[in-house]
């Protein structure tokens, strides 16, 4: 009997730990387009000791560890590069507190985005997060760990921007906590004590988060969203520049893609609003529609497609059997609002060399302070020409962000490799100090942000 | 290596309050039982399929009975025999030395290396006929094998004896080994399986066929009378919800010190 | 390997894993596919078990008996095939039951399916007793052959041999001839309705029950079933039609409805308790009968009805179905789909848990002892809920 | 009639249980029909086994042979037709053991005599030695008579036969045999004990033996629960190993281990012979079954008729309560 599973059985039980080719078959895949690479176990824990206990015995056997939430990442960023456990998180799926008043809630890792929406809709009505776009498997944790956006990105920033508070198992076994909870005194801020902000961005390579107070914000009673659409790429900035000056909204998002085929070419925009009364709404669709948007319509530039009330829960997934395969991966960056032309532009040609529908899509972040914009790139699983041809497109657009004067959102290891040669000296540097103090035996993640 | 496999049809009589026995005395009542094949036989089947599936060869299935027995047979071509043949003659409840004698003949007219027997069977379970039928035909056998490996021309057999011991052999072939349950996982069959092996041919033979006759088999055992066994003692039942049960019982296993 | 004549061999890649598939009707959780619910490795989730089929079909990873237990614990109640967002989903569960025909060809099943096939193939019901003790449920009960009368009256494995599932046949038989319905059984001549058999896979089989059925049906000259179990239900109504076995199928829970609606049977004798409802598979999601039981309840003087968090087409799945009341391969955890199910009708409030299913009936009464919820909850079948509300001893 | 013989079998020093079993039921029937009864013995170092036998035969034959010191069914399918050729016993009674069952089918062909196996009892009717069967796995009983022969074979079941202390004091012959050639078709390699490789069901005080009533593998893990809340540990009946969900360290029964703890708790195990033999030195059985009629019943204390399945974990939670109240 193998001793390292065996010590696993003991931690979490036999039900809990599989060695066996099935589990180890599923654990080795991304959604997207990176090679898979088996893990040598999976192992799904309940607690932060159970993780604890994994995470010292995998310092004592010197055996990766490769934290997952819902694995959608798409990246590679969950997949076992050097084998290990591959540590599904989702069982930690408890909500341990809704702080109403405060507007925060402290969930355990595993907990997905939809369990926290469903969770708010039916306890706390007045009370939203931002949710990504990501299927509602996608977990907050996993989410801000990468630093993700969701649907209330345009007044409030990034998901990471809204944690509160962290609780993490580090490499090397020990248990910490970050902000106000660190002294005991609830999970409300994350500010002002010392930062030591070393776990978001790192991809699960600086230790394991396994509580996170997640901000929550102003549920209002309708929210619903508006479609423009422009012609003309270059007029998007501005648009966005306009929008958000407004402080009206609570999601911008430009878009343009080949399907259906009358529709490529055009920019669209959906426009989350939200008001508590008909009053409300109607004001805000006025300053948005008449008072901003207006001239464009006016112009013949833009068109008004129509606002419906009601938020649907965008399905990402379909973009996957696009090419009916079960496919897709994107680049995700963080680009000037004032790119977004040329990030269409170049994009729409990456794709069409490579001869894939293209989608591209920027959501601005902040008050236009920043979008995320993303590629697309649709495969079928089955015909692995597909799957070579989007991973070259996908690395021509990770080079593309950079030359474009952008960062990468996620990267995968291609891009990783990217930013690391055009990281500052001393950046990396203190990145490799970091990662050699926190995690002395490179069990975490390995593979990725491999600094040293 | 060419392959013979001989199977049967029993009763199943897995609950025991079907058992009744016939007016006769000298059988059960067997209008409203099922049928199945013999437990042994299932891994008989599979032992051999192993082998053919392994080895090469051919694989033919052989039983004594009435026409319903053709069911065992197409078990057995679903499985993957390729042939079957099926002797018209009821002997389920004969001196077990007639039905070698009838056996012999039937392998005698076939190519085979292994001539495979269950352990016993489900109804009469005397475990017997199998080493007797490598007597007539003059081979070597080795009854409750729970390990088999076969070469060209021998096999390596463990057999099972009392208090989990093995007992090893290699046997040249042509051999007879009678298999035990737990040798491997048979196999479903499926319905599917089944009906596409009514396509292959089953041969039925009569025993003037195998130049014998009922007449000269004479039998040197005779079954005087079947009964239902004495009732021994029975438990005290405790009986009600499985709430009530347990807690009974987990008050008496407490009396009696057990924790 | 070779699967070449595996039907979705041209659309089983197309699953992306997104895990839709995993939940309710809202997110509430991701424990709404019973196999994911109890095992929570992505093995068991219904992507999991594509992806691995997939696998198995391109010869990536081996038959193994993990693998057919992975396959089999899927319980065909149908939630992926509602959640998933994909436009193949209509064939999501048949390609899972597909790969688990695969299986049966192949011979290489879980040892407990084996069992449950042979003794149908064998006695006609998954538990292996004997045929000629299918009829010992209507013992005393007065119930009368089938004979032309306007209803067949077919029981199902379950109520006729499971011992709390005799209780409600007998107590449907006692509320059908309260409401003078004319009815007759098969008795020792009623044969498994295959339901399970095809969802585990053994088309064949399957076939050769439904053929059965049908003749013997139409020989008695049948026009009407009512049937005790939603798994009776599904087959006769979904699948006896393509073998020319067209009847005018109903789940009881359908009957009593238009029973009480149109005063046929009075239930004024009342139901004090608290009751919620769990939506079987076959009726529920399989045959989108929400409301039949619904009404019922809600007829019945002194039940205050309560939904469950997750119901209707959004129910959690007891973890009985595609043969695993007999299987178990969900059992043994307090993950076990069943314990999940009681405990979130207990949260309800409820006193009573009502279901409309034999197999629920065994299954969630079972897990109320497991959790030991007894003084709390307590499981009855609508038949008996009925029952009583018609005053029947 | 002039005699009867009966073959005993040894092995790792000692001589057969069911040797000694036959060999009473032997010298009862030798008795009734004023017999001689025979034992023979075979091997090397076999005089200390004569001396035992000769408590029960009137005449032991030893026969001292190193090719008979295993018991293998060639060279002793050999040697006891010899001993039949020479000595013409009426009746030849051996132990239903593996070992007869590879040695007396063939035996009976050689020798063209009658043969009737596991016989569950041996008696005269009217000067006719009849025997019964126990057929259809326990289910019903069937008894037989001989056609005209000079010797019968018969095997006895194991454990059917109790074992009366001997009275006599026989007399010890040596019998000079040689075998003409070595069989060189088929060759006996040797032994396999199982290891037990940790648990030893033998040394439990406390069993919670299983069979295919658990239905599923992964029921073994509320068993397992029992027996920790119970003390003890899990055993199992032979279709649980056949089906590779236990070790066959565990099994109880004939080709298993002879258990004799304190209380023996058989969840879903029909009770065949095979396995009864193994476990009814147990001092208090309790047997849960879903078949009201399976043979278990007879042989335990208590029992519960329903299925393991729903009463285990319900025992379980009863047993902790207990416990809990008392610690």
């Amino acid at each position: 009997m193998d001793p390292i599973y065996q010590a696993l059985v003991d931690i979490v039980g036999q039900e809990h730990v599989s060695n066996q080719p099935e589990e180890l078959f599923i654990y080795s895949y991304d959604l997207g387009t990176t090679e898979p690479h088996r893990p040598d176990y999976a192992v799904t824990p309940r607690s932060t000791e159970e993780i604890q206990e994994i995470v010292k015995l995998a310092n004592r056997e010197k055996v990766p560890v490769v934290p997952l939430g819902g694995g959608l990442s798409l990246a590679g960023l969950a997949v076992p590069f050097r084998g290990g456990i591959a540590l599904d998180l989702k069982r930690m799926d408890s909500i341990l507190e809704v702080n109403e008043k405060a507007r925060y809630a402290v969930v355990e890792c595993g907990v997905s985005q939809g369990q926290l929406t469903s969770y708010l809709e039916r306890n706390y009505p007045h009370l939203t997060h931002s949710e990504p776009g990501a299927p509602p498997t996608a977990t907050i944790a996993g989410n801000v760990a990468i630093h993700g956006q969701g649907d209330l990105a345009q007044p409030y920033g990034f998901n990471s921007d809204m944690v509160n508070g962290l609780e993490i198992v580090l490499p090397t076994g020990e248990v910490c906590k970050f902000g106000s909870c660190s002294i005991g005194s609830g999970w409300f801020t994350q500010h002002p004590l010392p930062d030591v902000g070393l776990f978001l961005g790192w991809s699960g390579t600086t230790g394991i988060i396994t509580k996170v107070s997640i901000r929550l914000f102003p549920s209002k009673k309708i929210r619903g969203v508006g479609q423009f659409v422009v012609e003309d790429e270059e007029l998007v900035p501005e648009i966005m520049y306009k929008l958000t000056h407004t402080q009206m909204t609570e999601d911008i998002v430009a878009f343009s893609q080949a399907v259906p085929p009358f529709a490529s070419g055009l920019q669209h925009f959906t426009i989350n609003i939200a008001a508590d009364s008909e009053k409300e709404l109607e004001f805000k669709q006025e300053i948005i529609w008449d008072d901003t948007l207006g001239e464009y319509i006016r112009s013949g530039a833009g068109g008004f497609l129509g606002f419906r009330s009601g938020l649907q829960r965008p399905q990402v997934s379909k973009t996957s059997d696009w090419r009916k395969g079960g496919g897709f991966e994107y680049v995700g960056s963080i680009m000037p609002v004032d790119t977004y032309p040329e990030c269409y532009r170049r994009g729409r040609e990456i794709s069409e060399r490579h001869d894939i529908p293209y989608t591209v899509l920027g959501r601005c972040v902040g008050t236009a302070h920043a979008m995320m914009f993303s590629w697309t790139y649709a495969f079928n699983r089955a015909d692995p020409e597909t799957v070579r041809q989007a991973r070259e497109a996908l690395h021509e657009t990770d080079d593309l962000v950079l030359e474009l004067g952008g960062t990468i959102w996620k990267p995968g290891l291609y891009g990783q490799k990217l930013v690391m040669e055009r990281l500052d000296p001393n950046t990396l540097n203190l990145m490799k100090k970091i990662k050699q103090m926190l995690d002395p035996n490179g069990i975490m993640n390995p593979g990725n942000w491999e600094v040293s | 290596m060419d392959i013979i496999a001989c199977i049967k049809r029993v009763p199943d009589t897995s609950e025991a309050d079907v058992v009744k026995i016939d007016p006769s005395q000298k059988d059960i009542e067997k209008d409203r039982l099922a049928f199945k094949i013999n437990d042994w036989d299932e891994y008989v089947l599979e032992a051999a399929v192993q082998l053919k599936e392994k080895l090469g060869g051919t694989l033919t299935a052989v039983t004594i009975g009435p026409k319903e027995w053709d069911e065992v047979l197409r078990r057995a071509l679903a499985m993957g025999a390729d042939s079957a043949i099926r002797i018209d003659q009821d002997v389920s409840a004969d001196d077990p030395h007639i039905v070698a004698i009838i056996l012999d003949k039937v392998i005698r007219r076939l190519p085979y290396d292994l001539v495979l027997f269950g352990a016993q069977s489900e109804d009469f379970g005397s475990g017997h006929l199998g080493a007797m039928v490598a007597e007539i035909l003059g081979i070597p056998h080795a009854t409750l094998v729970i390990n088999l490996e076969a070469e060209e021309k021998k096999i390596h057999v463990q057999r099972e004896l009392e208090a989990g011991t093995l007992q090893s052999y290699t046997i040249d072939l042509p051999a007879l080994l009678t298999i035990h349950t737990g040798i491997n996982q048979p196999r479903y069959i499926s319905m599917g399986g089944i009906r596409r092996a009514m396509q292959k041919e089953l041969q039925v033979m009569s025993l003037s066929d195998l130049g014998l006759s009922l007449d000269a088999l004479t039998p040197m055992v005779k079954l005087e009378e079947m009964r239902l066994p004495p009732k021994g003692k029975e438990a005290e039942l405790i009986t009600g919800a499985p709430e009530e049960t347990a807690g009974q019982l987990a008050k008496i296993l407490k009396d009696a010190g057990i924790f | 390997m070779t699967l070449t004549n595996f039907r979705y061999g041209d659309v089983i890649h197309r699953c992306f894993r997104c895990g839709y598939c995993k939940f309710p009707i809202n997110w509430m959780d991701v424990n709404n596919c019973p196999a994911y619910a109890r095992f929570r490795m992505e093995t068991y989730s219904c992507g999991g078990r594509l992806w691995l089929t997939r696998a198995w079909l391109e010869g990536e990873i081996e038959w193994s008996d993990h693998l057919a237990d992975i396959l089999y614990s899927c319980t065909a109640c149908k939630n992926c095939e509602v959640k998933c967002p994909l436009s193949f989903n209509i064939d999501i569960l048949n390609m899972m039951i597909a790969a688990k025909s695969e299986m049966v060809e192949r011979g290489e099943i879980p040892s407990a399916a084996k069992e449950f096939l042979e003794n149908i193939q064998r006695q006609g019901n998954p538990y292996g007793t004997s045929r000629e003790k299918r009829d010992e449920w209507m013992e005393g009960t007065g119930i009368e052959a089938y004979q032309g009368q306007e209803y067949l009256y077919y029981v199902g494995c379950v109520g006729s041999y499971d011992t709390r599932g005799q209780e409600t046949a007998r107590l449907l038989g006692k509320v059908l001839q309260k409401a003078g319905v004319s009815f007759g059984v098969l008795g020792n001549d009623e044969n498994c309705d295959g339901n399970e058999v095809r969802n585990l896979g053994e088309e064949t089989l399957f076939e050769m029950l439904a053929e059965d059925n049908v003749a013997q049906f139409q020989g008695l000259g049948v026009q009407k079933i009512v049937t005790l179990s939603p798994h009776s239900y599904n087959a006769m109504k979904n699948d006896y039609p393509g073998f020319n076995g067209v009847f005018d199928v109903l789940h009881y829970t359908q009957l009593l409805q238009e029973l009480i609606r149109n005063g046929g049977l009075d239930v004024s004798g009342g139901y004090n308790a608290k009751v919620t409802y769990h939506d079987p598979c076959f009726l529920g999601r399989w045959n989108e009968e929400y409301d039949a039981p619904r009404a019922i309840l809600r007829a019945i003087p002194g039940v205050q009805f309560v939904e469950m968090a997750r119901n209707r087409n959004g129910a959690l799945c007891c973890g009985g179905g595609g043969g695993n009341f007999y299987l178990d391969l969900l059992g043994g955890s307090e993950d076990s789909p069943a314990r999940r199910r009681v405990r979130e009708a207990c949260e309800t409030g409820a006193n009573v848990l009502a279901v409309a299913c034999p197999n629920c009936l065994t299954m969630l009464e079972d897990a109320v002892k497991a959790e030991g919820l007894e003084n709390k909850l307590t499981v009855r079948d609508i038949s008996e809920i009925v029952g009583e509300a018609c005053v029947i001893k | 009639m002039s005699s009867i013989l009966v073959v005993a079998e040894h092995r790792n020093q000692t001589l057969a249980d069911v040797s000694y079993q036959v060999l009473s039921k032997g010298r009862q029937l030798a008795d009734q029909a004023q017999m001689e009864l025979l034992a023979a013995v075979a091997g090397v170092d076999i005089d200390a086994y004569a001396k035992e036998l000769t408590r029960w035969a009137d005449r032991v034959i030893i026969v001292n042979n190193d090719q008979l010191e295993e018991p293998l069914a060639e060279p002793y399918q050999k040697l006891i037709a010899h001993l039949i050729r020479e000595i013409r016993p009426g009746i030849v009674l051996m132990g239903h053991s593996s070992f007869a069952m590879d040695l007396v089918p063939s035996l009976s062909v050689e020798l063209g005599i009658p043969l009737v196996t596991d016989c569950v009892d041996i008696f005269w009717q009217n000067g006719d030695i009849l025997v019964t069967r126990s057929i259809y796995n326990g289910k019903a009983n069937a008894s037989y008579s001989f056609a005209q022969s000079e010797t019968i074979l018969i095997t006895g079941r194991v454990g059917e036969f109790p074992v009366e202390e001997g009275q006599r004091q026989g007399w010890i012959e040596e019998i000079e045999f040689a075998f003409e050639e070595e069989c060189d078709y088929k060759k006996f390699e040797g032994y396999l004990e199982v290891e037990a490789a940790g648990v030893d069901i033998t040394q439990a005080e406390v069993l919670v033996s299983v069979g295919r009533g658990i239905k599923e593998k992964k029921n073994l893990e509320i068993v397992e629960e029992l027996a920790r809340v119970l003390g003890g540990v899990v055993s199992c009946s032979r279709p649980v190993v056949d089906y590779g969900w236990l070790p066959s360290e565990r099994q109880v029964g004939l080709s298993g281990k002879t258990v004799q703890p304190k209380l023996y708790l058989g969840l879903g195990i029909s009770g065949a012979f095979q396995h009864v033999v193994g476990m009814k030195g147990a001092r208090m059985t309790v047997a849960i079954n879903k078949d009201a009629k399976a043979p278990i019943f007879s042989v335990a204390n208590y029992g519960i008729v329903d299925d393991v399945l729903k009463v285990v974990p319900a025992l379980v939670n009863k047993i902790s309560e207990l416990k809990g109240r008392t610690e």
